[in-house]
């Protein structure tokens, strides 16, 4: 088990070591990405130029500056953004987590508990009209491209509607959790709903082909045989077996979520988290922020794999034993 | 508007775009403000406009007290007054710093006024135009409660070239010393350069050359007037103490920037530092546009920085009207088309595209022509050397009336150039896209392969500056930093401006005529002795860069300011645009 | 339900078709994926006919700027794009959808016909997904079965690139390709890549998922390789190409088969993401995603500039991964993409 | 104990008929079978797969979770109609009264839980008892199967054991409420040789100890000397032959039957054999035309008479068969037929 840790480990610092190297590699490779004449300003001289290139340190080697940059991410910790400057890196990526925080736990809350009931309908309900129809409006949810159905439904309800039905929506933007359940609730509800709706669907048909295969599985035959209630049949054997894919799925995406995949929604909803300061910084081409960003995000993912191993040794026990 | 392109250009690094803006008398509004300013400067021979007293109205205590509470989609960087070259800040710092000068603090043309600010008055320049002496006002405290000495004005001089500030190199180095500056920040003492003597409270300034424009200079940020310990390093978010009404309380890009009442403030000048009404000032980072828009017609904030997205234009002109306010500025949008590759290095070719282009499509892509005006000078309407002409407009007058496509259409078969593939270099926001998808359409309809090329727009200013990167033709904007001819003509097309290979060169047509440079250079010695008689040369060589047409201006745009049902007092300065501290929140 | 499940398919399946052909007679028989099968030839063909549309419909030429065109309805002169005269007389609107046969869905901000765009705008967008899905099974499929039949080092060097690109900030990439490409051009092989080529978005969306579908490729040739008749023929010394062709290809491929139209539709999506953020088809050239992306600037207005290819998109892809289940279901049921484990 | 028959069966099946709707057509998986088994008694259902003998007992048990099936006739338990009862009730007797074991140990166990767990669920499905006593009941039911040290094994999860001890755990679950007919669907089949015979003594121990009735399903003709007290062969989802083990044994009336003893080992059968001995391929069930002897197409003696489709006779005491062939020539018609499969290899 450790030495199975420690290798997922070791692997991880790699990937990471690698993506920070060609994420630092493709920056500079990009013409007109020289952050010095963006620092130095609109028609700087040439002296100044040199300046601030000089005193950036972007004169220096390549492999200098990225073990500087390196050095002051993971040493000093005191890494500053190249466009905001002398705004810390760090604290600007730790204020965005509890925005994504909230924005992914309580949207996976919504499009897991929509997906159980999705899935474990659809497969009761299969040889009927409602199996189909359950399964398409997943599909549904599926193809809808996220932003614009972000888009779509702050025109309605920040805009058509605001008037009438929707008039309790807060503006957008995040208020955090300190002031108030709430409103903190009230405020994520539409980006929750729209970021579930596109999960919901995927976790649902996931579930519902999972569970329908275990359904014809000797072990769901046997509890039948042993007289127990159908919902437990569902429940307990079904639905648990088939819970195992799932949560793998579901710890990938959660881990991609929380390091930033949500960014469209984040962007669309105006919520700061890490996402729209992933987004921003690629915007601003802001290179420390997007270097915190794909490392943290890249963390995340990494971590969540190696998360995602060990719920399954919890989940699955011929998993443990090997 | 030009606050559009800030925002969206550079999201938060507005620096690339923008610096100060002031302006020089207004377009549509103003064609008294221009003549106004230029009267004002002629005053005093050989001198930007100066002036020594205002109307500025009264301070009305009953307004006084709130809080402001300001909307921005994003941060503009750093805190650093010597650092920070963006219109959004530079707009606060008003409030916050005083230099030795200042732009007179009124709503209108006179805000284009320098007057005398730190200092008692505005010094003869002697020597030759060479030297300034100032005299600072006594009993001046910054807010951190020291008191305002010859020693912090020698050292906030200093470490406008210890921390690179962008204009050290353009701006200052003539003061004497700078150059030593320039190559050894660290070591910089401008020794001769400024010098206090603090006994008498007097600082001179020498200059290697005569400077008209200096006074302009000295009334940005980039001269504000810090104590002498603020630290030799850009200081990033934490706030330098200055001597304004109001002090930096806290600075958080992502989050807010708050502004208090300065405790050892006293009003000293009026039209230079007026006392301001709110008690507190917020200033709120991160919201998208469209939040910031409903939330001031919700009455939730006062202002928004941002200007508001298109689809929303309609909606505040006609519900909310009586509280929007539309300003022309002085600035310009236009194409700068490279004169040193195929196919704009033939002038026939450059030509077309000025005949080609529709200006009032443009118009309408940048909001509508209560938004923007067409043009086809470099110099805006209403700035100082501007004159009415436009060579290419059909039918033929002085004012843009149309454009001629078969006129462009025969220039391009006659410069052999037909047929040549055209890439149009744009920022990738909405409206500059717009622009360039239009141009496309254009330039292909004259007879090239044309293309669009959006790239994000932090680099794209970058970019298209470096010859390395072969850009054609691109979409771009420039905002005046002070009220004087050369900040466009010389500062854009200068052969000083053209430097190839680099980031830094906003010369992007790499337009260097020898005998035009030579007309500037003389148009600048006489500023020396009389504003009005270098206008009229500045007018002059504006008319033979449009027939060598190294760039295609397109339109001067306007500034929305929208502010909330409850918020009073609107002030419009030419120069730092809303006076932010005049407005009344009660 | 072994002995039920044996009847069912001894029914079924006569000796002579094979799996194929099997496959797809199960799948003409699923209503729903006939259905969606339908639908996708229709929008393929509706795209198809743009320019039909265009001249002969609409009267337009969906990619010249027409800022100020106007068009006469019911004997009225109205301009395409009208300058507010309300109050202020701020801002500039694009004439909203005339349901009918010029400007059906109104204009975007450059004047242009949006219905007439969407129809041009499909098939790059299914250019794009198709190609980008082909390309992108196609690179999966080696590496995963590269990767899962080599195992040890090949398989550790592969997956751990796998987990890069999965960790890869794509739209870094993008951008940053975007502007490299707008003087110089890169050839991949027979591709010549420009900063306006379609190439781009198909390669960069192409390239991006192959962890997606590459890693159930491995784990099943991982298991295949496991087979009794895999063992068996690596038993008697059978060249590793042979096997490959014979033994492991036939088994992967009804798998990539299975994922090409489900990943046809994530690559549309993903397609319209980046337009999202102006990386991917350049203008005047249009996609549904660049036109969500120009009508989300008029959401507030000209709401059906963004809602309607918003629209074309969705309901091609709930046609696509409605076929790609009935797919599945005919070919091969356990095809899981993004390889949960 | 053929003679308990003539008492009152512990489940009468008449007249079942199971077939399932597909668009290929309707699928006759189990085509008018009748039987009974008596208290204590073992039946032995014997038959190629196909043969609808699996499928009679899940569609007598409801266990057929396809709503394409049609499911006619009766099923009498202790005199109740299983098939016209509803579900709680059938359910009721489910595992209570009826237990099923089936072929493969490797699937029947809900992977993610103990064999514990397994064994109380069934117990507290019938019984309200606490999950404690339950759990000790599984303890002593593990110990009766022969699982050692099953205080900590029923802690154990099913990939744990070995097939044979999964096996095992099977069996005890099924037993867990005594029932008194146990379903065991080819319960050795997917076990090593060495593991067959020690579940068939197990079962047969088992079934002294609890005093239940078996019904055996099994291809296997071998696992049917050994166990049963009646066998009944199955072919086309038809009764082919029924009757008291030593007559069907010894006296074997259907040439189907003759085929799947010559495909007994000359030893004692522990070797399982495969059906090939039988020239031909067995039917398909959903072949349209039933109205004759399903097996005359693989028949050696087939012939017009061989349609319509043959009844089932009484020939002896409870020994029936469905065949057309002069009674008096079946002996001699056997030996050549055996006798020719000798040659055919």
């Amino acid at each position: 088990m450790w030495r199975f840790a420690g290798k997922r480990a070791l692997a991880a610092v790699l990937v990471l070591f690698a993506i920070s190297v060609l994420v630092f590699l493709i920056f500079f490779a990009t013409p007109g990405s020289d952050p010095a004449a963006r620092i130095a300003g609109r028609n700087a001289s040439q002296e100044t130029l040199d300046q601030v290139r000089a005193s950036f340190g972007f004169d220096r080697p390549i492999w200098i500056q990225y073990g500087l940059m390196m050095r002051h991410l993971f040493i000093d910790r005191d890494l500053t953004s190249f466009v905001n400057r002398g705004a810390q890196v760090i604290p600007q990526v730790t204020q965005a987590i509890p925005v994504t925080l909230s924005l992914v736990f309580g949207a996976a809350l919504i499009w897991v508990l929509l997906a159980l009931v999705m899935g474990v309908w659809a497969t009761a309900a299969r040889g009927t009209a409602i199996d189909p129809i359950i399964l398409i409006l997943g599909v549904i949810g599926v193809s809808l491209p996220v932003f614009w159905l972000g888009e779509v439904v702050n025109l309605i309800t920040q805009s058509r509607l605001h008037d009438s039905i929707f008039a309790w929506v807060p503006p957008l933007g995040y208020v955090p959790l300190s002031d108030g359940v709430g409103p903190w609730a009230l405020h994520l509800l539409f980006p929750w709903l729209t970021l579930a709706v596109l999960y919901a669907g995927i976790y649902a048909r996931v579930l519902r082909s999972e569970m329908v295969q275990s359904m014809n599985e000797d072990y769901v035959r046997m509890a039948r045989a042993k007289g127990i209630g159908e919902t437990r049949v569902l429940l307990r054997h079904s639905l648990r077996t088939s819970l195992i894919s799932v949560v793998t799925l579901f710890g990938l995406d959660f881990g991609a979520l929380i390091g930033g995949a949500a960014l469209l929604t984040e962007v669309v909803f105006g919520l700061q988290g890490v996402g729209k300061l992933t987004y921003d910084s690629l915007t601003n081409f802001d290179l420390p922020v997007i270097l915190a960003c794909v490392l943290y995000a890249s963390f995340f993912v990494v971590f969540a794999n190696f998360l995602v191993d060990l719920l399954y040794a919890w989940l699955d026990p011929r998993v443990r034993s090997v | 508007m030009n606050r559009r392109v800030l925002a969206t250009v550079g999201l938060t690094t507005s620096a690339l775009v923008l610096a100060a803006c002031s302006s020089g008398g207004g377009s549509s509004t103003s064609s008294s403000a221009a003549a106004t300013s230029a009267g004002a400067s002629a005053v005093p021979s050989g001198s930007a406009s100066v002036g020594a007293s205002g109307d500025v109205p009264a301070f009305q205590p009953e307004h006084q007290g709130g809080t402001l509470t300001l909307l921005a989609k994003a941060a503009a960087g750093t805190l650093d007054p010597k650092v920070n070259y963006t219109l959004q800040f530079w707009q606060l710092y008003q409030a916050t710093y005083d230099g030795l000068t200042s732009f007179k603090k009124v709503n209108g043309a006179d805000s284009f006024t320098v007057v005398p600010d730190l200092a008692t008055a505005i010094p003869e320049a002697t020597n030759g135009g060479k030297t300034y002496v100032f005299t600072l006002r006594p009993g001046i405290k910054f807010s951190d409660g020291t008191d305002l000495t010859t020693d912090d004005v020698v050292a906030s001089f200093q470490r406008i070239f210890k921390v690179s500030s962008p204009t050290a190199g353009s701006f200052y180095n003539g003061i004497v010393g700078a150059d030593a500056c320039l190559k050894t920040p660290a070591s910089c003492t401008l020794d001769g350069g400024v010098v206090g003597d603090k006994a008498a409270g007097t600082v001179t300034i020498n200059l290697t050359a005569p400077d008209p424009e200096f006074l302009y200079k000295l009334s940005v940020p980039h001269a504000a007037i810090n104590p002498k310990n603020a630290p030799e390093k850009d200081a990033g978010n934490v706030p330098i103490p200055g001597t304004g009404a109001y002090m930096f309380k806290s600075y958080d890009p992502n989050t807010s920037l708050v502004m208090v009442r300065n405790p050892n403030f006293k009003e000293w000048a009026r039209d230079a530092q007026p006392q301001g009404y709110p008690d507190e000032i917020d200033y709120k980072f991160g919201q998208t546009v469209e939040a910031a828009v409903t939330a001031v017609e919700n009455n939730q904030a006062n202002w928004l920085f941002d200007p508001p997205p298109a689809d929303r234009l309609a909606e505040i002109g006609s519900k909310f009207a009586s509280q929007v306010h539309v300003n022309p500025l002085t600035a310009y949008w236009y194409m700068p088309m490279n004169v040193n590759i195929p196919p704009f290095n033939n002038i026939k070719a450059r030509q077309a595209v000025n005949w080609a282009i529709d200006r009032n499509a443009m118009v309408k892509l940048y909001g509508g022509d209560k938004l923007a005006q067409p043009v086809c000078t470099i110099l805006p309407p209403g700035f100082p050397g501007y004159e009415e002409s436009c060579q290419y407009t059909t039918p033929a007058g002085t004012t843009w009336q149309g454009a001629d496509l078969a006129k462009a259409k025969q220039l391009v078969q006659e410069s052999g150039t037909a047929g040549q593939e055209v890439a149009i270099v744009v920022s990738d926001d909405e409206v500059n896209k717009a622009m360039g998808e239009y141009m496309q359409s254009v330039l292909t309809q004259i007879g090239y392969k044309a293309s669009v090329k959006p790239i994000s727009g932090n680099i794209q200013f970058t970019y298209i500056q470096n010859s390395k990167n072969k850009v054609q033709i691109s979409v771009t904007q420039w905002y005046q930093d002070y009220p004087a001819a050369s900040d466009f003509l010389n500062v854009l097309l200068g052969c000083a401006s053209f430097v190839p290979n680099s980031d830094s060169s906003i010369n992007m047509a790499g337009f260097c005529d020898k005998g035009l440079q030579a007309k500037m250079d003389e148009a600048l010695k006489t500023e020396q002795t009389s504003f009005d008689e270098a206008n009229k040369m500045w007018a002059a060589i504006d008319k033979e860069m449009m027939t060598a047409s190294p760039q295609a201006p397109i339109f001067t745009p306007k500034l929305i300011d929208f502010l909330s049902k409850d918020t009073g007092n609107y002030q419009f300065s030419k120069q730092f645009y809303m006076l932010v501290d005049q407005l009344w929140v009660k | 339900m072994t002995t039920l499940d044996s009847e069912r398919t001894q029914v079924t399946s006569t000796p002579t078709a094979g799996p194929w052909r099997t496959a797809w007679r199960d799948l003409r028989r699923n209503k729903v994926a006939m259905g969606s099968l339908v639908v996708l030839v229709l929008v393929i063909l509706v795209c198809i006919a743009a320019p039909l549309y265009a001249s002969a419909i609409a009267h337009t030429d969906a990619f010249t700027s027409n800022v100020n065109g106007t068009i006469t309805i019911n004997g009225q002169t109205i301009s395409v794009l009208e300058t507010s005269s309300e109050g202020l007389g701020l801002g500039v609107n694009p004439i909203g959808p005339t349901w009918t046969n010029q400007y059906f869905l109104g204009a975007d901000n450059q004047g242009r016909d949006v219905a007439a765009r969407i129809l041009y705008g499909g098939r790059n967008s299914l250019v794009i997904g198709f190609t980008s899905a082909l390309l992108c099974c196609f690179l999966a499929g080696i590496v995963g079965i590269v990767s899962g039949f080599f195992g040890k080092g090949v398989d550790a060097v592969l997956s751990r690139g796998l987990d890069v690109l999965w960790a890869f900030p794509v739209y870094l990439l993008a951008i940053c390709l975007s502007i490299v490409l707008i003087n110089s051009t890169i050839a991949v092989g027979p591709v010549r890549l420009t900063s306006g080529s379609l190439w781009l978005p198909i390669l960069i969306i192409g390239i991006i998922y192959v962890p997606y579908v590459a890693r159930p490729v491995r784990g099943q040739v991982i298991s295949l390789r496991e087979r009794e008749f895999v063992q068996a023929a690596i038993g008697s010394g059978a060249p590793d190409l042979r096997l490959l062709r014979r033994e492991i290809l036939p088994n992967v491929l009804p798998t990539l088969i299975v994922f090409l139209p489900l990943m046809t539709a994530i690559n549309m999506l993903t397609e319209a993401a980046l337009s999202f953020l102006s990386i991917g088809v350049q203008p005047p050239d249009a996609s549904w995603g660049t036109i969500v992306n120009d009508g989300v600037g008029l959401l507030y207005t000209r709401p059906w500039v963004a809602i309607a290819p918003g629209i074309m998109l969705a309901i091609t892809a709930v046609a696509l991964n409605l076929l790609g289940d009935g797919v599945r279901e005919s070919l091969d049921p356990k095809a899981k993409l993004r390889g949960a484990a | 104990m053929s003679e308990s028959t003539t008492t009152t069966p512990l489940l009468e099946v008449r007249d079942l008929r199971v077939s399932f709707k597909s668009r290929a057509g309707t699928v006759n998986a189990v085509d008018g079978v009748s039987f009974s088994v008596g208290a204590g008694e073992t039946l032995g259902i014997v038959g190629e797969s196909g043969s609808g003998k699996s499928v009679s007992m899940l569609a007598v048990l409801g266990l057929i979770d396809n709503p394409n099936c049609v499911i006619e006739g009766e099923a009498l338990f202790k005199g109740r109609d299983l098939l016209t009862m509803g579900d709680d009730e059938l359910r009721a007797i489910r595992g209570a009264d009826i237990a099923m074991i089936f072929q493969d140990p490797m699937t029947a166990l809900t992977p993610v839980y103990t064999a514990g767990w397994h064994i109380s669920e069934q117990i507290r499905a019938h019984e309200k008892v606490s999950k404690k006593a339950a759990l000790d009941r599984a303890v002593q039911l593990l110990t009766a199967v022969g699982i050692p040290n099953a205080a900590e094994r029923v802690n154990s999860y099913p990939h744990e054991f070995s097939g044979g001890m999964r096996q095992r755990v099977v069996i005890a679950m099924a037993l867990s409420c005594q029932p008194s007919l146990l379903i065991a669907d080819e319960p050795t089949t997917a076990l090593d040789v060495t593991i067959q015979a020690q579940i068939l003594e197990l079962l047969k121990s088992l079934q002294g100890e609890f005093g239940s009735s078996i019904i055996l399903i099994t291809h296997d003709m071998g696992v049917v000397s050994q166990m049963s007290d009646r066998v009944n062969v199955m072919y086309g989802g038809r009764l082919a032959e029924a009757g008291p083990r030593r007559d069907v044994l010894r006296n074997p009336l259907h040439p189907y039957t003759w085929g799947l003893m010559a495909s007994i080992p000359p030893t004692d059968g522990s070797r399982v054999a495969r059906l090939s001995a039988i020239p031909g391929a067995p039917i398909s069930p959903g072949d349209p035309d039933r109205d004759h002897c399903l097996f005359s197409p693989r028949c050696t003696f087939a012939s017009d008479a061989c349609r319509p489709q043959p009844a089932l006779v009484e020939h002896s005491q409870a020994h029936f068969d469905a065949c057309v062939l002069p009674f008096e020539q079946r002996p001699e018609l056997r030996r050549q037929m055996t006798a020719v499969e000798e040659v055919a290899p």
